[in-house]
């Protein structure tokens, strides 16, 4: 029997806080006791909960890369209790951190495929940590292409990222907002997510697919992917029932009889069509 | 983390003297949240608040707690010293440390305690403070007043005259109202309708002012400085733009037989008619109840004679619409009639008159052309009774209040009866004389002293007729009680003032609360008499409560003034501190269920009911909304709510609470 | 491992028994009646033990998992944080007496939800603390269909002693090393074993009532139907059958803040509260209260069934006697199976 | 029992409704009892045993949303249902509202009025078990009533089975669910429980129907139904019956007794 | 200082009145109890029943309430309304054996200064009488039964 309590969170420091979009911030987290940090690992792809002493915890996906070393980012906008108080929090301060949770993007399966990550709003957080996972081991994939989607310009997040993997050869990447949500000095797109992934017009051939964002963006996107020729299983998401332990006992997240905080939050859409409706 | 700064403020030695004012800020340094303490010798200094100004640049706060005096001194000073420093002065509070701990205990650590414990509340009420802006509201700038007799016109001519547009609404066919069936004023004796007559055809001529006679209030809508008023224009029959106010028609009108209400029935008029000949607007209209051709079908005599063709019978109410910025109500009071008086048989005997038809009988205007007549056989009566408290004070049989003007009004009846009729005799029967104001108990001095009227204290029991006199049976009590019989030709009751007829139905459409006796309710009774509870809606006159001329027109320029002042904004800016319903989340769904049981405890009528529509456009569910411009902040609804979906920016359920739960921390 | 060793024991060495193990330091649990209804109550004296009852309003779950325990304590100080962690030392040692096969049982499923692949420290160190006496049933009613999830009124899972009433005395059943523990250190108490007891013909008789194979199957391709808006319509979306249930294990975390210091808690909570699901976003994946009367047949007789290999109910019939509407649970699952 | 099942029969033939809430028989006693066809309206039933108050399903959107929904109402049902149109939960032109009696006896009633007018016609049931429990509590000392409730509510475990059941509790979202701030703790314990029953209670001022089906929902027989009781009781004795569409602590008087403040 | 109790009091007032006459107090320089801290509400139709719960439960020994007489509440009736919700209220309370002589409701307009400080007076001297209210604080306690760690009134009751 393992003597640990799974409920007790580690102690980490915030170290660097950006502000990404209105209401949305990321967190770059330290772990305050080195032994922690020597045995912490985890896969891209995992969820973590996050606590704020004297409010509660709550649940997101690890926005950094596997990759990187030494630290780990969440991304989460300001919405409820939990995470009004999690914004309120500083640089220096000291949070909780319980995790990693849940199953993995399968990168080694992915391994000389072409990548498509089309992700709308703030569903980019669980594919950043991805694509730098990726793009840190660049060598392993073929092409990747990057479809990023925001209701506006202001509510694009990971700005200074996006910049620099516009800038990179290696990467294509294209961003677009909602119809209306552009400013005058727009370079992007403007279209929803699912209409300019159609312009695109990616090729199916050795390519996965990985689809992050809101309901009625994966509804509209998937269509389009079945069009350009992408079967079920070239197709991946992430779902996001409420969670509490994070562990499969709670009672919450379950989709049918699939945890999302043990089976998931990573499904690929063949494993997504034998699930119920109930996400 | 927030980042409050507390500023400890010693007030020379006013606080410093019991408390410990650098334990205080020493202690508050450590509270969770503070990023800054300090104290010093008088914050509220340039040089105090400067130390304010700088530690907000310096620290960067996103809060400010002043421990020092009460709030009410000094927060509206270190609100504006935050904003100075660029921090939204909402999220400044102040902690009184003065006031409610220095000045009330003795020196002691428990004093000092108690100041911190007072900081601690407000650093975590400040936590939870939310920048605030102040709310706009836009006004247009057009008053509308109801009610055309003394208060009407001179709020409109105040509001006029300051340049601003009014609409007045008058429910007769004439404005004058009481005033103009006056004889004389007390106590000056003036002439009332050479005083009146001037200022109702200003009415008339004054470009601002645009004035429905005949018309009603029909319905009211909005809130203040943006209100929609419904008017409903009464069928004159007769089309004023086209009459001219020649008067033929009235001159050939076949039904001449109609009591005048105007002369109070003393008089009579025809079916075509303007109430008096100094009416604004001076062109008449046709009682349709009484006109002949709306009674039996066949007349049209007027029609025939009128020479501009002006009479129009199937003319129909019509309704206008006005946008309004303000309302007031002037629509003034009535008399009760003392038919439920049988012992002193008003109705039954025809010179028992009601003091207003005494007046008639006293103008120069009036039926009589101002001889006293009594109404039975026109003889000049050689005596008479006044009895005064005629439904007054009464709670059995009549009302409980006074109805003030009563006693002074009776003492000018009696001495402009002995002015008239120098060899007559009069008698007052009064409860107490009540003659506060300027001139006013020399006034009845004169009456008794220099007039000779026969003041009697006491009540009058019955009124009867024997041989054509009216036997008045009462009682003297400063004789001892002693029964008093009094052989009059006349007798004048002094009846009681009462609310208007419709007020209460006025009321309701309106929003403004009233008193039992229908009488319109002021907002506050000392401090916004005139100022109803509805934001926006002003009061004068009689409507309030029975009142003279005098006060009538002050309160009528003082309604005046607060519309011109509401009127001198661009838009109107008011506190934030109002309370919002909530709306959570994406789906933009309010947690309120829509009972609406907060409506009616709202006592600004500020909820308002918002349908709640997804995408497609459908009603999702229909929940409360808080109206910006009638939210008064007092947050009775916020403690009513059961799900607690609606809040009070400022004194919000978090701020309450974590100042309750900032306890814990003491305890 | 499974003592095949049986003793006697007499009312009277029962009750010395029980009353030398409270002697002994251990925390007695035991039925006490209340007015109409039974509980479990902490008890100082045997006196107090009524085993009248049917079924006790709760079960004994909440010895093992109370409806609200602390996970860990934390103490701010200028945004600093210290932890305590979960502490067993304060734990007792227990000793529930009077429970019977079903509830027992039901500590299969619950220790199943909360070793699945993590173990759960709290529910295991109380777990570990605690030994069951379990009485079997001599009678049952309407509400019991214990006998159709692979229990009986006789049935040893879960205990670590069972005793059956026979005519006079009592059975005594070893079953576990705890049990023969307990059973050892009061040797005095006890009867040497009785010649011929019929244990069955002592046992009440629950009528089977489905199969919960045959449940569990045929729910597999029922997500879809009709039948989950027809059976929970008079539902009223409270959680009482949750709560008494031995079986359900679905929690809540919440926060207990003391100013700078508090504690974080895991409490009761049930699938069938509408809020249990919602998203902060306002969007909720089990909407109605069909889809969360569904969830609870479910998961207890298909999703744990094939995850975790065990049923999730026991059959003792309080959900259906708590149930403000009746509910009857065994009723709408033989209309399935 | 009869004439009811007549009654709904004639109904859905005639397509006036899609649902029919009434009783059936169940496992000990009757249970509530949704009827969808015609035929299935022959095992409604109604009698004294019948308890809970069916009034509460009627603001379950999912269950009569878009549905013209018939009732079978107890007198407190239809005081439930009469003070739910108040409070602007209902339509009328999807309900048909039947009150019925212990003996089986059914009466129409085409409007909130008519239900007002029968209500205020008809003396409320005698609850002489609960005027008894009640005067028995108030007869205690103040540190016996304490004793009392507070071992009572020790037993609560928060189901909220008695907010379930009542018809006035259609809150989407209730206090106790609210966090911000967090008003009550959400776990139980012998105060937190207590909270919440004086925060249900006081939120049932003047809009209880005193059907006492919290407390026959409790699953623990805490007899919280005595605290809604007494309730009733003081609202009446205080503040008397209200005949409009206000709320006891919407409304006042300026002369409400103030006996307690000085 | 003697050991004498000294309880611990919050006050809930409206800002207009009766904060003003706390104010008054200070003002006039009249001397009261120090054990009562005062926390300033737009009107008592705004103080919500649960924070006079929240006091008592996080330590207070005793509350106060005051506002505007009536008729003078300077929303017109903010204090009527919460007239009738007191009534029902406390009780309530009472039916429940909470002990309401710890809850002083009061009248005290901005011209009552010295009423301000009898009220808090009184209320001080009652409940130095009636002594801490830790029964209602015990009844926090979620703690089950096999966890050591038992409150004084738990062991008692197993004595």
């Amino acid at each position: 029997m393992t003597d640990y309590n799974i409920y007790l969170p580690y102690l980490v420091a915030i170290e660097k806080i950006t502000e990404e979009a209105p209401g949305v911030k990321t967190f770059r987290l330290k772990f305050k006791n080195d032994e922690d940090a020597r045995r912490f690992s985890f896969k891209a792809g995992q969820f973590a909960e996050y606590s704020v002493f004297g409010e509660g915890e709550c649940t997101f996906c690890i926005a950094s890369s596997p990759t990187r070393d030494g630290y780990v980012e969440c991304t989460f906008r300001e919405a409820g209790k939990v995470t009004s108080a999690l914004a309120k929090l500083e640089e220096g301060e000291t949070m909780g951190f319980r995790g990693p949770f849940g199953n993995t993007f399968p990168l080694d399966a992915w391994k000389g495929k072409n990548l498509l990550f089309i992700a709308g709003g703030i569903a980019l957080p669980p594919m950043r940590c991805v694509i730098w996972n990726v793009l840190d081991t660049r060598e392993n994939f073929k092409d990747v292409s990057i479809l990023y989607g925001a209701k506006s310009v202001a509510d694009l997040v990971y700005k200074d990222e996006l910049k620099a993997w516009d800038e990179r050869p290696d990467v294509k990447l294209v961003t677009t907002v909602d119809p209306g949500g552009e400013t005058p000095d727009w370079k992007g797109a403007i279209g929803f997510v699912p209409s300019v992934l159609e312009k695109m017009n990616p090729s199916a051939e050795n390519t996965i697919a990985i689809v992050c964002g809101p309901p009625v963006m994966i509804k509209f996107t998937f269509p389009v992917l079945d069009k350009l020729g992408f079967k079920p299983e070239q197709i991946y998401t992430t779902l996001e029932n409420r969670m509490k332990c994070g562990v499969g006992k709670c009672g919450r997240c379950n989709v049918g009889k699939m945890y999302v905080c043990k089976d998931g939050p990573v499904f690929s859409r063949v494993a997504l069509e034998a699930l119920p409706a109930e996400y | 983390m927030s980042k409050i700064g507390v500023f400890v403020c010693h007030c020379g030695e006013n606080i410093s003297a019991t408390v410990d004012c650098e334990s205080v800020a020493n202690t508050a340094s450590q509270i969770e949240g503070v990023a800054f303490a300090t104290d010093y010798k008088y914050m509220c200094s340039e040089p105090g608040q400067m130390r304010i100004k700088d530690a907000i640049r310096e620290k960067g706060l996103d809060g400010v707690v002043v421990a020092a005096c009460s709030p009410r001194m000094h927060e509206p000073t270190f609100r504006k010293t935050c904003a100075e420093a660029g921090l939204n002065p909402f999220l400044c509070e102040m902690s009184n440390i003065r006031e409610h701990c220095s000045w009330v205990h003795e020196k002691s650590g428990e004093t000092t305690d108690k100041a911190i414990s007072l900081v601690r509340m407000l650093v975590e009420k400040v936590k939870r403070n939310k920048p605030l802006n102040p709310i706009k509201v836009p006004i247009t700038k057009k008053a509308l007043v109801i009610g055309g007799g003394i208060a009407g016109i001179q709020a409109a001519l105040d509001i006029a005259g300051a340049g601003q547009k009014v609409i007045l609404v008058e429910r007769d066919p004439s404005i004058g109202g009481h005033m103009s069936q006056l004889s004389e004023t007390f106590p000056t004796l003036d002439c009332s309708q050479c005083i009146l007559t001037p200022r109702m055809v200003d009415i008339a001529q004054h470009p601002n002012i645009t004035l429905y006679a005949y018309a009603e209030l029909e319905k009211l809508e909005g809130f203040i400085g943006n209100f929609k008023a419904t008017i409903r224009l009464k069928a004159k029959s007769v089309d004023h733009k086209t009459c001219t106010g020649c008067g033929a028609c009235m001159t050939k009108c076949p039904s001449k037989k109609i009591p005048s209400e105007f002369n109070e029935g003393l008089g009579m008029r025809t079916a075509i008619y303007t109430p008096f000949p100094q009416a604004v607007p001076n062109k008449p209209i046709i009682d349709r109840v009484n006109c002949r051709y709306y009674t039996t079908g066949k007349c049209k005599v007027c029609e025939k004679i009128c020479p501009t063709g002006a009479i129009q019978f199937d003319r129909e109410d019509e309704f206008i619409t006005e946008d309004i910025g303000a309302v007031v109500l002037a629509t003034g009071f009535n008399v009760l009639k003392p038919d439920f008086f049988p012992e002193y048989g008003y109705g039954k005997y025809a010179d028992v008159i009601t003091g207003l038809q005494f007046e008639r009988l006293a103008s120069a205007s009036g039926p009589t052309m101002g001889v006293i007549r009594r109404p039975s056989d026109g003889k000049i009566p050689q005596k008479v009774v006044f009895i005064a408290c005629a439904g007054s004070r009464d709670p059995a049989k009549g009302i409980p209040y006074c109805s003030k003007i009563c006693c002074m009004y009776t003492a000018k009846h009696a001495m402009l009866y002995q002015h008239k009729v120098h060899e007559g005799e009069s008698y007052v029967f009064y409860m107490d004389i009540r003659a506060g104001g300027k001139n006013y108990e020399e006034f009845v001095r004169r009456a008794i002293e220099e007039d000779g009227a026969h003041y009697i204290r006491g009540r009058v029991a019955r009124i009867y007729e024997k041989d054509g006199k009216m036997v008045v049976k009462g009682v003297d009590t400063l004789l001892g009680a002693q029964q008093v019989e009094i052989e009059a030709d006349m007798v004048v009751l002094a009846t009681a003032g009462v609310a208007n007829g419709g007020a209460e139905d006025l009321a309701q459409k309106m929003h403004v609360s009233y008193d039992p006796y229908k009488f319109f309710a002021e907002a506050h009774p000392k401090l916004k008499p005139v100022e109803t509870n509805t934001a926006g809606i002003y009061l004068c006159g009689a409507c309030q409560a029975p009142k003279d001329i005098p006060d009538t027109v002050s309160m009528a320029s003082g309604a005046a003034a607060k519309v011109i002042g509401l009127f001198s904004n661009a838009e109107l800016t008011r506190e934030p501190t109002i309370a919002v319903v909530n709306r959570i989340a994406t789906h933009d769904v309010s947690t309120c269920v829509g009972c609406f049981l907060c409506e009616t405890a709202c006592p600004y009528q500020a909820i308002e009911h918002e349908e709640i529509k997804n995408r497609n456009g459908e009603v999702i569910k229909t929940v409360a909304r808080v109206n910006p411009g009638l939210c008064q902040g007092c947050g009775t609804c916020v403690s009513f709510c059961r799900s607690k979906s609606i809040d009070i920016q400022g004194f919000s359920n978090e701020q309450m609470f974590a100042e309750v739960m900032s306890l814990v921390a003491e305890y | 491992m499974i003592h095949n060793n049986c003793l006697q024991i007499t009312d009277k060495g029962l009750k010395d028994w029980l009353a030398k193990i409270i002697a002994g330091g251990k925390q007695l649990y035991a039925p006490v009646r209340e007015g109409d209804k039974t509980a479990f109550k902490w008890l100082d004296s045997v006196a107090e033990i009524s085993m009248e009852h049917i079924q006790t309003t709760q079960s004994a779950k909440a010895v093992a998992f109370p409806r609200a325990e602390k996970l860990f304590s934390y103490q701010k100080e200028k945004g600093a944080v210290t932890l305590q962690d979960y502490n067993p030392d304060n734990l007792s040692e227990t000793v529930i007496f009077g429970l019977h096969p079903c509830d027992a049982a039901g500590f299969r499923p619950l220790g199943s939800i909360f070793n699945w692949d993590t173990p759960d420290k709290p529910y295991n160190e109380r777990r570990k603390r605690m030994t069951l006496i379990t009485v079997s049933c001599t009678k049952s009613d309407e509400f019991c269909f214990c006998t159709s999830v692979n229990g009986g009124p006789g049935n040893t899972e879960g205990s670590d002693i069972l005793l059956t009433p026979l005519k006079k005395d009592y059975l005594v059943e070893i079953i576990t090393e705890k049990g023969q523990k307990l059973v050892e250190a009061y040797q005095s108490c006890f009867d040497t074993p009785p010649e011929n007891s019929d244990k069955e013909a002592c046992l009440a008789k629950v009528p089977v009532r489905f199969s919960p194979e045959e449940v569990s199957r045929k729910l597999s391709g029922m997500f879809e139907s009709k039948v989950w808006e027809t059976q929970s319509e008079r539902c009223l979306g409270c959680g009482a059958c949750a709560f008494v249930c031995p079986a359900c294990a679905c929690f809540d975390i919440q926060e207990n803040s003391k100013g700078n210091s508090g504690d974080r808690l895991r409490c009761w909570d049930s699938c069938g509260f509408s809020l249990f699901t919602l998203h902060t976003s306002g969007h909720n994946p089990r909407s109605t209260q069909s889809q969360r009367w569904r969830q609870r047949l479910m998961h207890k007789f298909s999703y744990m069934p094939d995850r975790l290999s065990v049923i999730g109910c026991t059959g003792c019939g309080r959900c259906s006697r708590a149930c403000p509407v009746d509910m009857n649970i065994a009723e709408h699952l033989a209309d399935i199976g | 029992m009869r004439e009811l099942q007549d009654t709904v029969k004639a109904l859905f033939d005639k397509g006036e409704i899609d649902l029919f809430i009434g009783y059936e028989k169940g496992t000990r006693t009757p249970r509530p009892f949704f009827v969808h066809k015609a035929e299935d309206a022959e095992n409604l039933i109604f009698d004294a045993a019948c308890s809970g108050n069916l009034a509460v399903y009627l603001t379950r959107k999912d269950l009569t949303g878009g549905k013209k929904t018939g009732i079978s109402a107890s007198y407190y049902a239809l005081k439930s249902i009469a003070q739910l149109f108040d409070e602007n939960q209902l339509k009328a032109e999807n309900l048909r509202i039947f009150g019925v009696s212990e003996e089986g006896s059914v009466q129409f009633f085409d409007s909130v009025a008519a239900i007002k007018q029968h209500l205020s016609a008809t003396p409320p049931p005698a609850k002489p078990d609960e005027d008894e429990l009640v005067g028995k509590i108030n007869a205690m000392t103040a540190s016996e009533r304490w004793k009392f409730w507070s071992d009572e509510l020790s037993k609560c475990f928060k189901c909220y089975a008695c907010r379930a059941a009542c018809p006035m509790c259609y809150c989407t979202k209730c206090i106790v669910e609210v966090n911000r701030p967090q008003w009550i703790q959400p776990w139980a314990s012998t105060l937190s429980n207590m909270e919440w029953q004086i925060n249900r209670v006081m939120h049932l001022a003047g809009r209880c129907s005193d059907c006492g089906s919290c407390g026959t929902a409790c699953p623990l027989g805490i007899p919280v139904h005595l605290l809604t009781h007494k309730m009733s009781e003081t609202v009446k004795e205080h503040f008397g019956v209200s005949e409009t569409k206000e709320n006891v602590l919407s409304t006042f008087k300026p002369d409400d007794k103030e006996n307690f403040i000085h | 200082m003697s050991n004498e109790f000294e309880p611990k009091v919050v006050a809930f007032v409206c800002n207009w009145c009766t904060y003003t006459g706390a104010d008054l107090t200070g003002t006039s320089r009249i001397k009261y109890a120090s054990n009562v801290k005062i926390i300033r509400f737009p009107c008592t139709g705004r103080i919500d029943f649960m924070l006079l719960l929240k006091a008592f439960a996080n330590g207070s020994d005793g509350v106060i309430v005051s506002g505007c007489h009536p008729n003078d509440c300077h929303y017109t009736s903010g204090n009527f309304h919460a007239r009738r919700r007191w009534m029902l209220f406390r009780n309530l309370l009472d039916f429940l054996g909470i002990d309401i002589r710890r809850i002083r409701f009061a009248w005290v307009s901005a011209a009552e200064g010295a009423k301000w400080a009898e009220v808090v007076n009184e209320t001080v001297a009652q409940l130095k009488d009636l002594g801490p209210y830790t029964e209602y604080q015990k009844a926090t306690e979620f703690l089950v039964a096999n966890e050591n760690e038992l409150t004084e009134e738990m062991e008692a009751n197993h004595a």
